[in-house]
């Protein structure tokens, strides 16, 4: 079943690069689509006790997390932006390292979460240790953003729902 | 007409997110900071460009051009998963080098708190 | 030393340039390279001979297809080469440097392993694409097995080298470097058992379900396979090499 | 249209230049090659303009994804690089020098 769904997973993408329907080379998609599910499927999902509601809940709620990051990449680049052509002196420039702890428990949730923090307003994860996450931020205004627990909430709503970890 | 304004727009948005990151690149202070224009800079005006060339790819509708703005998503959806992690890995390796830390007060403190 | 260094590069580079001024302007008609009948040949028939739309891979792989073979062996003997200068048994690399073994042990770093995780079946897939569609879009055996290559340097980075060994040890890399090449001459040699030449795909339609035309096309894509095979293997037996100083144990 | 790719085109590549000099000046090596990831992802994009200009944007884009892989794979194979050069420093134990120093 698991093989199943990263084999038309897969597929889809093959389709994508492909963009050719003759026979041969449908074929030649779904045979290399079977080698690459064979070797190498184990390294997809690394839970996999999820039900299929909660999967379901997932794919849903993904796109729209995507969309809220997307928001704050676009904020970030114009913070970096205003920084960047700010004149001489750079008085908004105040660079700090900060820790923080987290309360997410699967890996692949604080993976989404150190990814975001990259992503959002001027803040990148230096190092990640278990719970406890190293930042470097580059203004106050950023700095007391990662603060927050805003985005740590959305995350563990999408990723964590009842996980059986 | 409408995928070629919405294409001219979307480039030139991306193109001047371009210009913050190679200004940052070359203003900024610190390693930490110049870090910061290269990695984020660059995920939003390549997502921003190849979206206005994929639409701009939309405008006369045809399955292969369907395929063709899906691969140049694929690619926009390769490097906003791949940015963030080489952004993590090459400030991480600087850290761990021992880059100096930049602030504003005391133009030579060691990294730390 | 430098400065000669420097003025040698720079002699070179005016002994190069001035070469350039030699050279038929771009695009001539009537240079030599376009003049000659052959190249006509290649643009107008090569659709019609082999159902191959992109004529760079016909050229490589079924009109000089012979080169193409020993550039794989030339690939082979790259890797066997490094091999063989770099492996030693650990124990005796200790006794002749007399240096202790670092034991430089990283624990995986999670982010950049959830990412490659994620990345390499996919990587993977667009390789395999690569080969596919060689006859289609640019690419093919040589393009595609380094993807494929680096899908497991990859992961040899993302965790270290014992990860990417335990998944393809050096003995299989070893074996599909040789099948690579067995696949290739054995194509020629099945056209020669065949009763025709080495190498001359048209008489495979006996054995394929296809008409002459498209047996040439179906065999530069199982020739290509092989190229393939080869390239991955000695694209991962290299960095392997390389990177751990010859005896698989020390990472990058 | 074709023009404004070209254009784009130029401009992206003019780019680059402010980003050479980084290279060139760079204090430490690590400066350097953050400049050559960032040329490599304007690289990527002007891949795709190029293809669009030539109107054979489906090659392009294979292109441009194998360049935007190993740009990926370089840095990480860099990042990686630069630990072995100093194995001896980590998230635990920088926080031990900083106190003893």
């Amino acid at each position: 079943m698991y093989r199943l769904c990263i084999f038309l997973l897969l597929f889809g993408i093959w389709i994508i690069f492909s963009g050719q329907f003759d026979g041969f080379h449908i074929t030649l998609g779904i045979l290399s689509t079977a080698f690459i599910t064979a070797i190498s499927s184990n390294f997809f999902f690394e839970n996999r006790s999820h039900g299929v509601a909660n999967r379901l809940h997932q794919i849903i709620r993904i796109p729209w997390y995507l969309v809220w990051m997307l928001y704050q990449i676009w904020l970030s680049n114009i913070h970096i932006l205003r920084l960047a052509l700010s004149p001489i002196g750079m008085p908004e420039v105040e660079p700090k390292l900060v820790r923080i702890k987290t309360n997410l428990k699967t890996d692949f949730g604080r993976w989404m979460l150190a990814n975001s923090i990259t992503l959002t307003p001027g803040t990148i994860t230096i190092d990640i240790k278990d719970d406890e996450l190293l930042i470097h931020s580059i203004s106050n205004l950023t700095t007391e953003g990662v603060e927050g627990d805003d985005m740590e909430r959305k995350i563990a709503a999408i990723f964590e729902r009842e996980t059986t970890n | 007409m409408i995928p070629a304004t919405i294409c001219v727009v979307l480039v030139c948005i991306g193109f001047l997110f371009f210009i913050g990151g190679a200004a940052g690149i070359i203003r900024f202070p610190d390693f930490y900071t110049r870090m910061h224009a290269a990695g984020k800079g660059d995920t939003m005006s390549v997502f921003l460009i190849l979206m206005g060339l994929a639409t701009y790819q939309l405008a006369d509708f045809s399955l292969a051009n369907i395929l063709v703005a899906g691969k140049i998503l694929f690619i926009t959806i390769f490097i906003m998963w791949a940015s963030p992690t080489s952004t993590h890995a090459l400030i991480k390796a600087g850290f761990e080098e021992g880059q100096k830390l930049w602030t504003p007060d005391v133009e030579k403190e060691d990294s730390g708190e | 030393m430098k400065s000669f260094a420097l003025i040698t590069v720079i002699l070179t580079g005016w002994l190069l340039l001035s070469a350039v001024s030699d050279f038929p302007s771009w695009g001539d008609t009537e240079s030599p390279a376009n003049d000659y009948r052959l190249s006509q040949h290649y643009i107008t028939e090569t659709f019609p001979e082999s159902s191959v739309p992109n004529m760079v891979t016909a050229v490589l792989a079924d009109y000089r297809g012979y080169d193409t073979m020993f550039e794989t062996v030339v690939i082979f003997v790259a890797g066997i080469a490094i091999m063989s200068i770099l492996r030693r048994k650990p124990l005796d690399y200790l006794k002749d440097t007399g240096r202790e073994t670092r034991s430089y042990k990283k624990d995986p770093d999670l982010i950049i392993d959830t990412t490659c995780r994620l990345m390499i079946p996919i990587i993977q897939l667009f390789a395999l694409y690569v080969v596919a569609h060689g006859h289609h879009s640019p690419g093919g055996g040589f393009q595609g097995g380094v993807i494929f290559g680096a899908s497991f340097i990859l992961l040899a980075l993302s965790r270290d080298l014992q990860a990417a060994q335990r998944w393809v040890p050096e003995k299989r890399v070893l074996n599909l470097a040789g099948i690579g090449i067995l696949i290739y001459s054995g194509f020629g040699f099945a056209c020669m058992i065949l009763g025709s030449n080495f190498l001359d795909y048209e008489i495979l339609h006996k054995i394929m379900p296809a008409t002459p035309v498209e047996a040439r096309s179906h065999s530069m894509l199982g020739v290509e396979i092989g190229v393939a095979f080869t390239c991955t293997a000695i694209m991962f037996s290299i960095y392997s090499n390389l990177a751990s100083n010859g005896d698989m144990k020390e990472t990058l | 249209m074709e023009k404004f790719f070209i254009f784009t085109g130029i401009a992206i590549f003019a780019l680059m230049f402010p980003i050479v000099w980084r290279i060139i000046v760079g204090p430490t090596a690590i400066d350097r090659i953050v400049a050559v990831n960032v040329i490599g992802t304007k690289t990527t994009v002007l891949l795709v303009l190029i293809g669009m200009i030539y109107g054979r944007v489906e090659m392009f884009v294979d292109f441009a994804l194998t360049y935007a892989l190993l740009n990926f794979i370089g840095s990480l194979a860099v990042a990686r690089y630069f630990d072995r050069v100093n194995p001896n420093k980590n998230f635990a134990n920088s926080e031990a020098k900083e106190q003893e120093s």
